[in-house]
């Protein structure tokens, strides 16, 4: 077994089920950068659990060979959470839409955030509800006019890696599913992150909110000398409505939450079912 | 003739302390070596209100509260007058003679001045509650050692007010040795025997911990917060993990998450919990991804009454949420049910792989009760069933099995890689063409129940063998039913009962037999709807005669046993 | 003789516009004046996958898929493959010989080129569905022109691409003049008459609109999204509210809150949404603020088959969410009823005070029937009970009443100020001391369902006077019961057939009496568990004979009238 | 009736519930101030709706003489939304506790405050769940030793006032319910802005998490010249855990989601349900 450890290539990963992505989906190049950081990092397949919600993004786990679990719609965070708790040792991905995320799942990421559990979570935006065939979504820009907007949305669009970074993550990146080699890297990057990683990746729908030509004009790489401990930089950069900074915006070490749990265990032992109820005798 | 049962209420403000003087005596009692049963009430608020504990305790096991009660301590003039009506004839009233001044009646008068003797004696007003603990020690015979233990352990974190309240324990002991004993209660000392006493979280965490349950997310909630905070306690010596978590969906979700990883996994909450873990309870049967959710019902709809008692979750447990999918639904009916069906709950959630509801309610959560110590070596512990070397060769997660049992390969197992579906799913969990295998999994899915029903212990039927009544409840109410009916045959009553334990899948050979060895069946149950006696009538096309309180407070032998005599009469 | 009722299925690859080309050929003929009934079913992916769309049209009106098909129109090997077998003898294959080789069979052959037409000859391959639709109006007699305004409709945004589809239009219907007809399927011009067509989420919509609904807030789930969509897009101009909530819990508090300050309000999701919404639920219940829930029913549990019909959601609707609370349950049979019966749920649930679950289903949403015009002015509106101003003298908000009904004041209405309590309250809507009013509330609460039952109209009977045996469906499977029922009567069998609307409360006098009438009931549904059976089993304490199918597809006559058939040959 | 327009007093806002908090809980200065509010403005009491959750600070209602919605927990936001868009000449309050509000509640106040939808947001914030006696909340600060965290919480605690600068909340300010002026005037400000106004109140739990020695060491105004445009300056300030500032935080126009959402309404009309159908003929 251990001989295969340095063979693993992107084939190792891959299922043998045809993703059923329109064409030109940005998920295709997030689907491949994933494979791509997978085999850059040699997991062995059987130690990663995909965890997803509900949306186009939310199949990613099918076209995977290791473990999956396509959930319900919003509830990627709070399962991957359960995993990683009894399994530390599993490199869990939780990969989802901005619907999932920052709509119906909208209240998990702060908490998840918060304990800094050791998640890599992916934001496939495509700005839009794509399976359910076009709706404005959290992110979806002012003004937007969809089937469910159709004199416009009037909500102001929210802000991925502004969240993360209020929400306290302490690893928090953007990325584009036209820059595929950075964004391999970036979701390298983030599953060697010890604590809760978060990565926006701007992953334009074809079908329903086609932005590749927008956003080929807002994308911008941060700064060369980027600080990535000045969390108040971030976050006044993340508010920028103008640019679409990609890369690492911010990193910090904070124990993860799964380590300060087990740091609790002294001494574990098997449960001696006559000690413990002898305290209510 | 000394009696050796005694039925004590005592009642007052929240947070007066009425519930800990109460819980003191009773647990003191309890470890000497008698038999217990409590009941508890407060008022949603944290402070003010009317609060009331009872406690019945006896040389011989105790089922119910009773009727009535044989003692009323009145910590004011609210108490006095909520249950002076309910105080037997020639019962004991104790009271402070400075706030309650009560009218003349057919009972027994304790005038104690226990707010002066807090006050003045003791200068510690706060130790009321301890001078009555002792004053009942005192009164009906019992070592006010006993007790020490217990107000030592509860003050271990707070030990400046230790020594006041020690005082305050033998002060009200020493002062009923003062007056005059006129009443026949009296305990008479025993022995301590293997007994355990615990109240129904208690025995809920103790089976979890001894079923291997090591991971518990759970979210606040009176009247079940009692398990998250005990896990919390005791998982980190036992390698389990315990979370906070935002919310129930995300409770429920991490219990799903970390099942689907390896680990027996629960969650506890009370009915506005449950509701919002109804979609993932159908996640957990489609993926097939075992999983406990303890149900600590409470009166409903909504917030309804969040500290009060109602059995009227049942309905959600057997039909809540979108969709057809296999449950388990487990109702225990005591303290020691708890125990017990809590690690069948662990049992069949595992071998069968899908949710296990499991129904406690107010008054058991928090029902005192003693039990006897269970033989923890003979009890099973069922694992859920893994893949062999052979099946992970071409691992089918949903392979179509006769019993509907697929074997669950856990992440970081070679070759046992697939997908956990929500979606509707081929043997494989391939989702490209469910309607191909919608009939197939369904079918599947649901043998796992018949395979479960079959393998059920049968529920015990007690009472009369020539019985023409019977009655069939569930849950907490099973102590207080069989004192009924067994008051009910010493009358010379046709009458006996069945109280399955296992409501989904229900032994349906056993209690239809029961019921067609009857000419009437009643169903007492604690809701407005009679959620079980409907169950019964969609599963055997029957009429029961529906018995239904809903105030907020359980039954009473008397209140059952009079229904029995009105059927037997109209009959 | 020409048939003049055509069964038509189109079948191709999901995104090919087998589903629109089918859609404008049905649309087309319903505006011509001919009675339809379609039928479609897609994959929950947005491209690829197999999708087929459902046609029966006539003169007279159609009240089902009906059983196998006139027309199969293959776009595809996969839709030759998939539906062949269901083609009636002497039918019609239409397909694309350079992609569908047919074996031999008793069916009548059309190869008609439509990629090669819509390439070559259009050079706008995406035109091809609409050459089909074009051939099809040629072939069976359809003016053309009735087409054109759909299609320019259709296209109205994407003005490049009306020419283009037109011309498609015109060469298909050109070129089934040019093949020689060898069917007898003729649909005779007619005249255009007063009938509607529309689907049922459009029937909804329309119906909620005139029922006075001027809040809405949903978040988006197929089937049901469509109802959202209209509503954003017709509420301004009617001073309405749409609201995209960011969850269905947020949804349906929104409502609820809307409902609250006095709007007529609802929600539409489907099984997934609608497990969400079960907290909510109960507090419409608990604090009797009316609120409307459309549940699209689609095959569950958990995610499911998104796109797949299923009458999976009743148990859920009946009894799902913790605690008892009053709650009412419809379920349309046809589009017709669909915009009937949403008044009808906003009306009760205006008067009862309380949560109106509406089941749709995936087939029901999304099919095209044609109905009679409403008259419009002939149809009662309710409003809830408004306080007098004697009664603001003293409000009591939840004043105990015999119907069980208390007037409802509303924000800004002075001297109505109240608290709506989710916690147990006495009629002020205090809770304080919930206990002593519980038994009352609980009671009034419950009223106000059994007068909603009194009130109740009678689902109609029909079928064999003296049948012996009775057919009792619910919700989208109207049409088709009736069908099977009337096909059944004309073969000699004694059957008749009842099909409530209201499910909860249910008229239980007439469906009591239905099953009284004859000796043996079948329960036609579509879910594995067969849970309106046990709901009537829980009623009436009587087994029926149940027929359930659960892949996903509405029931054909035929399934339903061998089941009759069976139960006849049988008895 | 016009007359009373000047006369109403503080009682006229008191119902003749009362408070069934403890001894010295900060809720019971919250009703004061909120009471002192209402009748600077003098709102007419019919006019105002108070919506909370399930929580002790959620009580709140039921001991005003307004109109009231004690609704479930944490779904305070979602009910006040639909009260305020059907009604937007209600003055709408939304007053819960930080476990209400941040924790259950946690997906909708992004979304509240994406819409700016008007509603006077006031978080009873206790860092504790006060009425099911005493266990962490999300914002208890790390180490917190409480009924559920028996070794400590091992979770970083919620900014309230970041989050809600980050969620784009239009009014942000933090008040102390002993500094009972002040908050009586930033509740008074919340009501009159337009748009959705988030209040922090810290409001100690005497019973289980009584911080009022440790406030009174924390507290401190916000700089007298301090500019309440600058959301990135307003974020960095909230980002801070050694002090406790007090005041407006951030303050900004931008339509109200109810009045762009009136906007769309041209000629509004009575609905034609002939003219609607025979749309379908
Ligand atoms: C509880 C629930 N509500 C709604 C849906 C319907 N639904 C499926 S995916 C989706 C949103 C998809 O948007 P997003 O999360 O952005 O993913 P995308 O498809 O754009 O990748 C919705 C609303 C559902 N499956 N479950
Ligand atoms: C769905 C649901 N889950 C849990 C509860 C129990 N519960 C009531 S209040 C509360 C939290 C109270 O904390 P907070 O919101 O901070 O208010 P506080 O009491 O501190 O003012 C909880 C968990 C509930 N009522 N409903
Ligand atoms: S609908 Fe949009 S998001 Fe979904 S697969 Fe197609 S392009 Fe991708
Ligand atoms: S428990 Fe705490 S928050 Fe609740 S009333 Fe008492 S002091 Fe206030
Ligand atoms: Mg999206
Ligand atoms: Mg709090």
């Amino acid at each position: 077994m251990t001989e295969q450890l340095a063979q693993l290539t992107v084939k190792h990963y891959k299922s043998d089920q045809k993703p059923i992505w329109c064409p030109g989906c940005g998920d295709f190049a997030v689907l491949a950068c994933t494979h791509r950081a997978l085999t850059n990092l040699q997991l062995r397949p059987e130690n990663v659990v995909i965890v997803s919600g509900i949306g186009c993004s939310s199949r990613i786990p099918y076209f995977c060979k290791t473990y999956g679990f396509h959930t319900l719609h919003g509830r990627t965070l709070p399962v991957a959470t359960g995993v990683k708790l009894v399994n530390p040792d599993l490199t869990v991905l939780a990969m989802a839409g901005d619907g999932d995320l920052f709509s119906i799942g909208a209240g998990h990421m702060p908490h998840a955030a918060a304990r800094n559990v050791s998640i890599t979570c992916v934001c496939m935006n495509n700005q839009i509800y794509g399976l359910t065939k076009g709706q404005t979504s959290p992110t979806s820009v002012k003004g937007h006019t969809t089937k469910s907007t159709p004199y416009g949305s009037i909500s102001q669009p929210m802000k991925p890696v502004l969240l993360a970074l209020a929400y306290g993550a302490t690893f928090v990146a953007r990325g584009y599913s036209s820059k595929t080699h950075q964004l391999a890297d970036l979701i390298a990057q983030g599953i060697k992150h010890k604590g809760f990683a978060f990565i926006e990746v701007n992953s334009p729908c074809t079908e329903f909110n086609n932005t590749y030509d927008l956003l080929d004009t807002m994308v911008e790489e941060l700064p060369k000398d980027w600080d990535t401990r000045d969390r108040a930089g971030a976050m006044a950069l993340a508010s920028t409505e103008t640019k679409v900074h990609l890369g690492l915006f911010y990193k910090e070490e904070r124990p993860a939450y799964e380590e300060m749990a087990k740091a609790f265990e002294k001494n574990v032992n098997a449960f001696d079912a006559n000690a413990y109820l002898a305290r209510f005798a | 003739m000394p009696k050796e049962e005694i039925i004590i209420r005592l009642g007052g403000e929240g947070g007066e302390g009425v519930i800990s003087a109460g819980d003191f005596f009773a647990l003191g009692s309890a470890r000497t070596g008698y038999h217990l049963f409590t009941f508890r009430t407060y008022p949603a608020e944290i402070k003010g209100g009317h609060a009331w504990y009872h406690i019945r305790v006896g040389s011989k096991p105790v089922l119910s509260m009773g009727d009535g009660t044989d003692v009323l301590v009145a910590f004011n003039a609210e108490a006095y007058n909520n249950h002076i009506g309910l105080l037997n004839e020639n019962g004991v009233l104790i009271y402070d003679p400075d706030t309650v001044t009560p009218t003349n009646g057919n009972f027994i008068k304790y005038p104690i001045p226990f707010n002066k003797i807090a006050k003045e004696d003791l200068d510690f007003l706060r130790g009321k509650n301890v001078v009555v603990t002792g004053f009942l020690a005192g009164l009906f015979g019992l070592d006010p050692s006993s007790l020490e233990g217990l107000i030592k352990s509860r003050f271990r974190r707070r030990p400046e007010l230790l020594d006041q309240n020690l005082k305050s324990l033998y002060t009200g002991y020493e002062f009923s040795k003062k007056i005059e004993k006129a009443d026949p209660y009296y305990l008479k000392p025993t022995e301590r025997v293997g007994r355990l006493v615990m109240n129904g979280n208690d025995a809920i965490s103790a089976g979890a911990l001894l079923a291997g349950c090591r991971f518990f997310a759970g979210y606040p909630i009176t009247p079940a917060s009692d398990i998250l905070e005990t896990l919390a306690k005791e998982f980190p010596a036992l390698g389990g993990v315990c979370l906070q978590a935002e919310d129930e969906i995300s409770a429920i979700g991490s219990v799903i998450g970390a099942s689907y990883a390896g680990m027996k996994a629960m969650t506890a909450t009370s009915g506005p919990g449950v509701s919002l873990m109804t979609e993932f309870m159908g996640l957990s049967g489609m993926a097939e991804i075992p999983a406990v959710i303890i149900d600590a019902q409470r009166a409903g709809p909504a917030t309804g009454m969040p500290t009060k008692l109602e059995q009227g979750d049942l309905n959600h447990a057997l039909y809540g949420g979108h969709g057809d999918f296999p449950r388990i639904v487990i109702a225990p009916g005591s303290v020691e049910d708890c125990f017990y069906q809590i690690i069948n709950a662990f049992n069949m959630a595992e071998k069968y792989q899908t949710i296990a509801v499991f129904l406690s309610d107010q008054s058991l959560s928090q029902r005192t009760q003693t039990m006897n110590k269970p033989s923890t070596a003979e009890i099973a512990i069922a694992d859920r069933l893994r893949p062999t070397p052979e099946e992970l060769k071409d691992y089918q997660r949903f392979s179509i099995t006769d019993s509907g049992i697929s074997p669950m390969s856990l992440p970081s197992e070679e070759g046992g890689m697939y997908v956990a579906p929500g979606l509707e799913h081929d043997e494989y969990g391939h989702v490209e063409d469910p309607m191909k295998s919608r009939v197939a999994m369904t079918t599947k899915r649901f043998r796992k129940m018949e395979k479960a029903q079959k393998e059920l212990e049968a529920p015990p039927r007690y009472g009369a063998d020539d019985a023409e009544i019977g009655v069939i409840g569930w849950g907490s109410t099973e102590g207080v039913i069989r004192e009924a009916v067994e008051q009910a045959v010493e009358k010379g009553y046709k009458v006996a009962a069945i109280h399955p334990k296992v409501l989904c899948p229900l032994p349906e050979e056993e209690v239809g037999r029961f019921i067609s060895s009857v000419r009437r069946v009643i169903v007492p149950e604690l809701n407005y709807s009679g959620q079980f006696a409907k169950y019964l009538s969609a599963t055997f096309a029957i009429k029961p005669i529906r018995l239904n309180k809903y105030v907020g407070l359980p039954f009473t032998p008397g209140e059952i046993f009079r229904k029995i005599e009105e059927v037997v009469n109209n009959d």
